[in-house]
């Protein structure tokens, strides 16, 4: 993968607007606009970003509670989004989900999944439909460490490797799961060698840095496409931000997070292009106002949005068309 | 055109045939190939459609069950054998939380038109991690149906209804009723989900009941028959859902009720028709309803004791004589 | 002596007494210990006690369940957190499996004197996947105590009691409750587990409730008093057992009942207290009993869809008119 | 541990127990004296012979379905535990938990678990409990390689390793779950390997050798007495029986079967005797005589059992004694 000046703009672009409309959201939920958990993904953007730009218009993406990033970078707009977490029927899930379920079929966004693990099973099986289908697909799925500790992870690794199906396993490593911190969690910290002990092709990959991810996304999808089998990335990440809104960071020492901001995903992209001389030709304001306009768009789309009538609460509990 | 079978044949015959018309539809299960089936339901598939189509899976009832989910989710049919339902508590999470919700929470997106069979129910000395009835206890999530055949005819037809429904049906087959045998008609239109049978008219008194305990319960009439007391037999057939007509127009006719199910009493089955029927035909009824379940116990080994733990035919007679005010 | 405190205090302290009289005692859970729990209930326990007696589990549901009732059979007297009752699907196997059968199918030789706390219920806009109200379907367990503490008093007692009792005991504290301020008695002697308590007396009408649905229920009751209806408010406390006297007891003193209860409607706890009153009590009815439950959805994210899928005061109210035949 | 005569002896004498007693359980199942599910050790012996010979009386065994071998090699009787098969009060579970619930405190036995893997959780928290009251004690885990695919395996695996406890994991390999052959479940067919992943020390041993089992679980034991760290043991091994009594074997090969059957436990060890000079010393019939004399007596045992009064079918449910 070659970093030319359109990808440099698109990288930059996309990173801001997960940073900015996330920041949006903090506003909008201390003013009870949006409700529920919001668990933000500040400071992990590069991952996001990296993995969405392997992927072709026909793969599918399986994702968790903290799937904001990844929503927007699969395409699926900031709108669309916003209404969701204003609860109305404009919003990607009719305002069913929320922020922990977002789901878009046009773009195979298959959720938004919270529980931890809950979703390493369904690409298992998406995969395996793909491939039984003969459809030359890749389905990623996307899920934190603390996800490694789970049985489901350990059953969706084997089957995924022993069935040899098209998945795309992306750790996002930010080094706690809620408060517990790797080290307490495994008695193995270096998750990609987990994974490999499933004979599954795995790599440990910078998660800060978006061309990182994004070249070894897309190698690894280009060999999933054509070898079939699965491939774990372990990205090392940090979380900026509280584990949700309801988190007092107990758990880590200010200099940590200090540090870590410092090697921020736009920091550090920003130094690489500086270094390539790309830089200079990126209007940072530019972006910032274009990328200001659509998230004004967006509360604006969602403050408008309807409420689903309360007659239709049992809508879609089934199908509405039943063969039974 | 009729033949008889067994229920296992039924089964079988309506997987095959369900893989022989739809190409999305495939077995998926602990044992469902090489073994033949934990219960040699699925015998002689795997010759016939290959590893492709009848899949082992490892000992990893929740991924392979949230598999099944994912692959109906992505265009298949799979139908998704957890070998009996003791191991379903494995796969709980993905099966409340995944297939139960994915609709609904996508906003009408995303359907999961998978079917999940399962052994269920004990007597036979399993003890008590292998002798589970939670079909009725399962009945309690919505965004899942919940089917329990009791005929040879219903074996075959269920199957085909269920991976004909847009939304994830739970199958729960008794496993002392694969040798029991019935007639079959291919022909016929299945009764719909969600329709209970009126097996047995009767002017006397109505037994609910569903799966195994249909014939514990025909057993009883027979005897009571003889004492002069006319039953009227109702198949449930549906847990989930539950046919409210077709049991309250059976009150209205007589005002008795008992209903027997191999849940254990509290929180059974028959408590949620006990308050529905209070809250739709209260009036209808002459005396209190009775039930007749599973003694409250993780069922015991010995023969004895787990045969007492269980309805049977003594048990149920004895319930409507009460009920019916004889001795 | 009494002092106003939350009902998070109020379980934290019960916690730490436990702790502090009984080295047999720990907590383990995802997140109790640096984080300080998920809803920080055990706040300030780990520098009391040290990650030897509060420990941080990975998330590994299953396994540190079971690890609990290991510990149990082996002299200790473990806490077991499952951070939300959404959770403890990954646990059932080893809940229903283990903890609830170990002693029967042992003769009695091991017992599991194991607590597992979650918190549980919906109203927070968590959707579907984290706002399960599972109290009422595990109370279908044989072998497990199911208690759900509404007050600033249970919530300390209730955990005191559950850690003398000598067999698994789930304990589900509802998450909205933790703030909640009540006064606190530590000296006097808890009322014992499965005993349901007359919260207020009342001639007309009995609500039968449990857990945060007794405050809607108080809130109903304020206005339905101002109506002139006398409503009997009964807290169950405990949901298996249930307290059939103290229940049916009121019965005969008011002939009406509803239930009010967060789980959804169809197989919820509320249907095995209409069958058991059926059962016990139907002669004293002079209605239908009725119920508010949860609406039979996955909980949706949207405020005013939660909010209408749940028990809420105006719902009550509307129930017991219909009930009382008032409008 | 040197193999002297006495050990050779008794190693002989319990793996000839383990076999006749489960032949004469064929013979009680076919007259239906014995019902439920039967499942036969028989080929596996020298493992349970070879652990339990390493522990001592205050250390905890908890095992699967298939453990009438490691129940007998423990030292429970073999009158309780044809009364339990019986399903008599005189049984070591009182007749409530048969062929697959074998319990009894006086040797530590916890089971007799039905549920594979299920009861890796349990062990986790026994040896937890015996770690925090400085108990010097092991906890053995034995269980099937089907065990390995489950969520639970993982789980437990990685506790035990993260908290150092003191469990000795025994993987009784023998190459099949039911039907299913280890190629069809496990991406990583050499199961050590998988439990060495969670940086748990870990061996593969010949499972038809008691002398390989024996001196592998003795050195394991004392590692983990002194270390209090869990220790992994694959054993490799083959069941000769069907998988229970309801198994037609379609999955396998007579041949395949045959050959397992010309290295079997019972077979190899007097190889080994013989070799050693040892096995002139042993007087096999007196040996068959006496294990003759110990099964018929159990089995009279059994027939003569009681049954439990039905009145007590709801007894411990829950203690007896209720401080609630
Ligand atoms: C099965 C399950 N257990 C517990 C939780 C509660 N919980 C939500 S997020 C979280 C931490 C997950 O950490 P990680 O997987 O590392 O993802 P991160 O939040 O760091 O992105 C926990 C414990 C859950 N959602 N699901
Ligand atoms: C969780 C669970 N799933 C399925 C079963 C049914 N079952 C019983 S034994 C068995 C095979 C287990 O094989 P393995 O662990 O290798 O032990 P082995 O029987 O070979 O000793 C299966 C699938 C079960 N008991 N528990
Ligand atoms: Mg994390
Ligand atoms: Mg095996």
């Amino acid at each position: 993968m070659e970093l030319n000046l359109t990808k440099a703009k698109e990288f930059y672009y996309q990173m801001l607007l997960i940073r900015r409309f996330e920041e949006k959201c903090i506003e909008l939920y201390s003013k009870q606009k949006i409700g529920g958990f919001l668990h933000l993904y500040i400071g992990e953007e590069a991952i996001a970003v990296g993995v969405m730009n392997a992927l072709s218009e026909d793969d599918a993406v399986l994702a968790t509670y903290r799937e904001h990033g990844q929503a927007l970078a699969r395409g699926i707009s900031a709108k669309s989004i916003m209404a969701e977490l204003f609860g109305k029927m404009e919003g990607c899930s009719r305002g069913r989900g929320g922020s922990m379920h977002l789901f878009d079929a046009k773009t195979r966004f298959y959720g938004g999944s919270a529980i931890v693990a809950g979703a390493l099973p369904l690409a298992v099986g998406m995969a395996l439909a793909d491939k039984m289908q003969n459809k030359n697909r890749v389905t990623v799925c996307i899920f934190g460490d603390g996800a490694v500790a789970e049985g489901e992870f350990h059953e969706s690794l084997n089957l995924a490797a022993l069935w040899k199906l098209p998945i795309l396993f992306v750790c996002e490593n930010n080094r706690y799961a809620m408060g517990t911190a790797l080290k307490l969690t495994e008695s193995e910290t270096e998750i990609y060698k987990k994974a490999a002990s499933y004979k599954i092709h795995s790599k440990q990959v910078d998660g800060m840095s978006v061309i990182d991810v994004a070249k070894a996304s897309k190698r690894a999808v280009e060999d999933i496409r054509e070898n079939g089998e699965p491939i774990f990335l372990e990205c090392l990440t940090y979380r900026f931000r509280a584990h949700s809104m309801f988190d007092a960071e107990l758990y880590r020492e200010k200099a940590e997070v200090k540090e870590w901001k410092e090697k921020g995903p736009l920091v550090v992209f920003e130094e690489k292009l500086k270094e390539m001389g790309l830089w200079s030709e990126i209007d940072v304001q530019e972006i910032e106002n274009e990328i200001a306009s659509v998230i004004d768009e967006a509360v604006e789309f969602a403050e408008n949005g309807t409420l689903e009538p309360i007659k239709d609460l049992e809508k879609f509990v089934y199908s509405e068309v039943n063969h039974g | 055109m009729d033949n008889i079978i067994t229920y296992r044949e039924a089964v079988r015959e309506s997987i095959r045939k369900a893989m022989q018309e739809d190409e999305r539809v495939f077995l998926m299960g602990e044992d469902v190939g090489h073994y033949g089936g934990c219960f040699a339901v699925s015998k002689g598939l795997l010759d016939e459609f290959t590893d492709k189509r009848i899949i082992d899976t490892p000992l990893s009832e929740s991924a392979f069950t949230g598999a099944g989910i994912g692959a109906a989710m992505n265009g298949m049919r799979p139908i998704v054998e957890i070998m009996t339902v003791n191991f379903s508590l494995l796969a709980l999470d993905q099966i409340m939380n995944n297939a139960a919700t994915l609709l609904y929470m996508s906003g009408g997106q995303f359907n999961v038109p998978l079917v999940i069979r399962m052994a269920t129910g004990g007597g036979k000395q399993l003890g008590a991690q292998h002798s589970h009835s939670l079909e009725g206890w399962f009945a309690h999530i919505p965004g899942l149906k919940v089917l329990t055949p009791a005929t040879v005819q219903d074996a075959y037809d269920m199957l085909t209804l269920a991976l004909a429904d847009p939304d994830p049906v739970l199958i729960f087959e008794n496993s002392l009723l694969y040798n029991s045998k019935g007639s079959l008609d291919t022909k016929v239109t299945p009764l719909a989900i969600g329709k209970a049978q009126v097996y047995k008219e009767g002017k006397d008194i109505t037994i609910l009941t569903y799966g195994i305990n249909l014939f514990k319960v025909l057993e009883a009439v027979e005897s009571l028959e003889k004492e002069g007391i006319a039953v009227e037999v109702i198949d449930l057939r549906s847990l989930r859902p539950l046919d409210d007509e077709t049991i309250m127009k059976s009150i209205k006719k007589t005002h008795k009720v008992i209903i027997v199910d191999e849940g254990w009493k509290s929180g059974s089955i028959s408590a949620e028709i006990m308050a529905r029927i209070n809250e739709q035909a209260f009036y209808e009824l002459d005396t209190p309803m009775a039930r007749v379940c599973t003694v409250e116990v993780p069922l015991p080994f010995a023969k004895h004791l787990e045969d007492e733990a269980l309805p049977h035919a003594k048990k149920i007679v004895d319930v409507v004589k009460k009920v019916m005010g004889v001795s």
